[in-house]
């Protein structure tokens, strides 16, 4: 059961390693979605069907067609989609960073007495999880409906909403 | 190690490669993107609480990490709404030319 | 702080590009539409600049079709440029090859038998039908109906194509008419053949339009796109249907009554708002037009000669002066000019071809739509390759 | 995968299930799961790619047939041979890769198309018994994997560094993202409806006869009908078909993203098209046409993979008879078909779906106000934005000079 973790740990990681230090724009989003698939597929390996689904439908589906109309919207020529890295020494720092935040988190995760595993996943229906959301946890599903709502007509306002044009500018 | 710690070992290492990348790359694209990953790290966590966790009510850390997703949506569409005005204003989306808050 | 961006194009010396701006204005894109190109009727090819996918500019190229042919009637006898005149506007010879007789009779100051001026008239109208079926089926594939008005069209078009040839002997390149009449005479049965061949258009139309001409697809398609005013149509000298969709009645068939056209009663159809829609509905009723048109001169068709017995062709030498004539061709006014010396060939042979100098407006028509659109401009044009680059 | 024969059926039923486990029961019982599921795996490969073989030849006949001319018919009966001619075709052209292209998303593009229109096969219930993968969120996952294709054309279209691909990449993207919308709200009564995300709780949740007579099926309700046309004319963009075809839209963009691809990897998106088109298809029997089940009591005896084979060459004859039909719509058209109209009618749809389910126990005269008000809720709408749509379009009159 571990090798399977392990297996898609790595690879998860390894596509977002990858993806955060390559020089052409597209191919990181690209590789990216692959490693929002991976998180997916981490999250129907402990049992969270629905979650793993509805990640894939968002990131795979949503979040990363949005990426890549940002992209080509922002470029200036056909061949614009190189993002060349910053200065040697952020780099430097922001590794370093990094790399300090892991060894914290690695350090905090290997030394804290955590409880041991249940012997099976909670099992969750679908079914299950709708009444929750719709019970307990209504207040908070509606206020992430307000936030979704707002977040997109804000969207809309700031990348729609230029600069007002000149009356006789537009055919 | 336990599968908990496993877990927590990836969504910490998850979020230190998306930490790195946002700080490293002056691409805000980049930057929107390594934020995201840390914010799905923080989703990992809780699948993997709720999984191997203490037990809790059943379904809790399900719709923690769906909500977490739906934040993150949101997060995305407004930081490329930004994206996209900071360039039509700019020319480019490079973060360390976007340091003024004037129009 | 209000934010402009400069447009290379608005500084551009007499750039008459109207700028389109969208929120998310782009950097613009050249794209070389053809001259391999599925859409472009022929060797044609639109340099079209886009921001997006709206046109801000489109330069047409053409020439790949050249073959010289004023050149060449110059140096042909008069006779010899009658086949070259097919070549012209291949879909539409009977017409060419009339307009081309006309002007050499004009010149010489021939007379043509009644039942010649019959049979004229009843090609020429034929010869509409069979270019404006074609146009609606091509216009129809240009809108993206994979395939089905086209073959609709075809199923016509190879009907009057039989037509042709049991007269002719060729179903394109007909070759048939002459200074003085017509090269041969139509048979009672090749009479009979087309009157039923009218008697069934009707229908034909009637489930040609129930397909797509109602259809709210092809009327978002169509309508409001590729305006073209009633001015700048007169002012670029465009002629045919394409005129009398912007809303200006006039046809040579009237105007210069050429032909037995004047004992005819037909109606011309004219368009209001000059409309790639207006464009299509202008060619269909014209098709209406012409089945009268034709059911009459079947009607009406004298006995007699088909060819001036004065006539002569071999050795053929016009009288010294010069002559324009035109017609009414399918797609406007084809005209030939001719100057004679006294010669076997014409001194200057020169062409105005309808498609050429309707092809003129295309840019203007594009501007600010896209380039989806600009495909069903272009079709909406009605243009052949052969006759623009001759 | 743990599939049991109801032993109530026929044997006709049962066959494929008891050909699978009579196959897999030749292995030792530890390997049975994994023969188990390489066999479903393998019948869905097999059928849907002959399907496909079959359905190409089908769509030349039918245009054909539409268009006044015979269609393939030189390589065997009818040309029936068609299909494998054409393969071996594709199969020996050259495969050219653009000198400026992305080789290695130009590569990527087709396979992971046909990956990903291929995992949405494993959740439609194709008969009682056959379902390749039960799934509580079976209908969520079918999306989630459906929604990935687009990603694919967006490669394919970006790679090919050819700016007519290009151009379908843009719009491969435009329309996904406004048709994911009004496909998903569509789905969202069916889901409220049957109480469940699980295809085959869907396809029970049909089951049963009123009066012996009208199936249970969705579409027969008001909003079930009105989320049936949603979702068969989202599904028609989804797949890319006419009247929808933007990004290879021939007469404007040559063939879009399709455009530098030739040989086996342009059979791959050829086939990927089907596969979509056969599982959206599918889908939509699922969901609306009642699954596997038939539409009489009294034709219950034919296996139910049957009346599923027979609805979904139905739709399919559908998308085809419409392909061969329609003009094309504009891009900006297209994004507003789906902003301005199948959205809002997708979520007035919804609300419809919510009456509907709130007034069943109503009775008697009741039962006719129900009807009447969900009729008024789903036709209102419908002419209301339709005539917004469609303003300033219409037939005209001329004058004649």
């Amino acid at each position: 059961m571990n090798t399977v973790l392990v297996i898609l740990a790595l690879a998860t990681l390894g596509t977002a390693a990858v993806a955060m230090s390559l020089r052409n724009l597209l191919h990181s989003v690209l590789l990216l979605t692959a490693t929002w698939a991976g998180v997916a597929a981490f999250y129907l390996w402990a049992g969270a069907e629905f979650v793993a689904f509805a990640q894939l439908l968002v990131y795979v589906g949503a979040i990363s067609m949005a990426v890549l109309f940002a992209v080509l919207l922002t470029r200036h020529s056909r061949d614009d989609v190189a993002a060349p890295p910053a200065a040697r020494s952020r780099g430097v720092y922001a590794a370093a960073a990094g790399a300090a935040v892991a060894g914290v988190l690695l350090a905090a995760v290997s030394l804290a007495p955590l409880a041991t595993a249940p012997a099976r996943a909670p099992a969750v229906s679908v079914r299950q999880l709708g009444g929750e959301l719709m019970g307990a946890h209504a207040a908070s599903l509606l206020a992430v409906a307000v936030l979704l709502t707002v977040a997109l007509v804000g969207a809309v306002v700031l990348a729609a909403g230029g600069p007002p044009e000149k009356p006789g500018d537009t055919p | 190690m336990s599968p908990l710690q496993l877990c927590l070992a990836f969504s910490s290492l998850l979020f230190a490669v998306g930490l790195t990348g946002a700080l490293a790359r002056s691409n805000s694209i980049l930057v929107l993107l390594g934020l995201e990953l840390m914010l799905t790290a923080g989703s990992v966590n809780f699948i993997a609480f709720w999984r191997f966790g203490p037990p809790a009510s059943p379904a809790t850390g399900v719709v923690f990490a769906i909500f977490a997703i739906a934040v993150a949506a949101a997060e995305t569409a407004v930081g490329l709404a930004l994206v996209i005005a900071v360039y039509r204003h700019q020319r480019n989306i490079r973060l360390p030319e976007a340091n003024r808050l004037k129009g | 702080m209000s934010f402009s961006l400069p447009s290379p194009l608005e500084s551009a010396p007499g750039a008459r590009v109207r700028a389109v701006r969208d929120p998310f204005h782009g950097d613009l894109l050249e794209v070389s539409m053809g001259p391999h190109h599925p859409s472009t009727h022929g060797v044609f090819r639109m340099n079209v600049t886009l921001d997006g996918e709206t046109v801000v500019k489109l330069k047409p190229v053409f020439g790949y079709l050249h073959r010289n042919h004023e050149k060449i009637g110059e140096n042909a006898s008069y006779l010899g440029s009658m086949p070259y005149t097919d070549r012209l506007d291949y879909l539409c010879s009977m017409t060419n090859n009339w307009a081309y007789a006309l002007a050499v009779e004009r010149l010489s100051g021939q007379t043509v038998p009644e039942r010649a001026e019959y049979l004229r008239v009843i090609l020429a109208e034929l010869t509409r039908l069979l270019n404006h079926t074609c146009f609606a089926g091509f216009i129809l594939q240009d809108c993206g109906a994979s395939g089905t008005p086209l073959m609709y069209a075809f199923r016509e078009r190879e009907k009057i194509l039989d037509l042709f040839e049991s007269l002719s002997g060729s179903r394109m390149m007909c070759n048939f008419q002459r200074f003085g009449g017509c090269r041969a005479d139509a048979t009672p049965e090749w009479l009979e053949a087309a009157r039923a061949l009218v008697d069934g258009y009707g229908a034909f139309l009637d489930e040609f339009e129930e397909l797509l001409t109602g259809n709210e697809i092809l009327m978002a398609r169509t309508q409001g796109v590729g305006r073209l005013p009633a001015k700048l149509a007169v002012g670029a000298g465009i002629t045919g249907p394409m005129l009398r969709a912007s809303g200006v009645g006039y046809d040579l068939r009237k105007v210069d009554g050429y032909g037995v056209y004047p004992r005819l009663d037909f109606r011309v159809p004219v368009g209001a708002d000059g409309d790639t829609y207006d464009r299509y509905m202008v060619r269909v009723l014209e098709m209406r037009e012409s089945i009268k048109i034709l059911r009459q001169a079947l009607g009406t068709l004298p006995g007699g000669p088909v060819m001036d017995p004065k006539a002569r062709l071999r050795g053929f030498r016009a009288k010294p002066g010069e002559v324009y004539s035109r017609i009414e061709g399918p797609k406007g006014e084809i005209g030939f000019f001719l100057i004679s010396d006294g010669g076997p060939n014409p001194y200057r042979y020169r062409v105005r071809p309808p498609s050429f100098i309707n092809l003129t407006v295309l840019e203007d028509l594009c501007l600010g739509h896209s380039i989806a659109d600009t495909v069903v401009i272009l079709g909406s044009i009605d243009i052949v390759l052969g006759e623009v680059d001759r | 995968m743990r599939l049991l024969a109801t032993t109530d059926s026929s044997l006709l039923e049962r066959a494929p299930v008891l050909l699978r486990d009579a196959l897999s029961g030749l292995l030792p019982p530890p390997a049975r799961w994994t023969a188990n599921a390489l066999i479903e795996i393998v019948a869905i490969l097999a059928v849907f790619g002959t399907l496909f073989a079959f359905l190409t030849l089908a769509e030349r006949k039918i245009l054909g047939r539409v268009q006044n001319r015979p269609g393939p018919n030189r390589t065997g009966w009818f040309g029936l041979l068609q299909p494998f001619a054409d393969g071996i075709k594709m199969l020996t052209k050259e495969d050219i890769v653009p000198h400026a292209a992305d080789p290695v998303l130009h590569y990527l593009a087709p396979v992971a198309l046909i990956a990903f229109s291929l995992l949405t096969f494993s959740v439609i219930p194709y008969g009682r018994d056959l379902l390749a993968v039960r799934m509580d969120a079976s209908v969520l996952f079918f999306f989630a994997a459906g929604s990935a294709t687009e990603l694919s054309v967006f490669m394919a279209g970006w790679s090919s560094h050819n700016k007519y691909s290009l151009f379908a990449a843009m719009r491969a993207l435009a329309q996904l993202i406004s048709y994911e919308l009004p496909l998903l709200l569509s789905v969202v009564p069916v889901v409220l409806a049957a109480g469940t995300l699980s295809t085959a709780g869907v396809v029970a949740a049909q089951s049963g006869w009123k009066w012996g007579l009208v199936p249970h099926w969705h579409v027969f309700t008001p909003w079930g009908a009105a989320g049936f046309a949603i979702f068969m004319v989202s599904a028609l963009a989804e797949s890319n078909r006419s009247p929808f075809d933007l990004p290879e839209a021939e007469s404007e963009l040559i063939a879009g993203h399709l455009t530098e691809y030739s040989g086996f990897k342009y059979a791959l998106f050829f086939m990927a098209e089907y596969f979509g088109m056969c599982a959206l298809s599918g889908m939509a029997v699922t969901l609306f046409l009642g699954g596997w089940q038939a539409p009489l009591p009294a034709l219950e005896f034919v296996p139910s993979y049957a009346w599923f084979a027979l609805k979904l060459l139905a739709l399919i004859a559908g998308f085809m008879w419409v392909r061969a039909t329609l003009p094309r719509l504009r891009i900006d058209q297209l994004t507003r078909l789906a902003w301005k109209f199948l959205v809002p009618l997708a979520l007035i749809n919804l609300g419809t779906a919510a009456f509907w389910s709130l007034t069943y126990p109503w009775g008697g005269s009741l039962q006719l106000l129900r009807w009447a008000v969900a009729l008024a809720l789903v036709m209102g709408p419908f002419l209301l934005l339709g005539r917004r749509l469609s303003a300033g379009l219409g037939a005209r009159t001329y004058r004649y000079a």
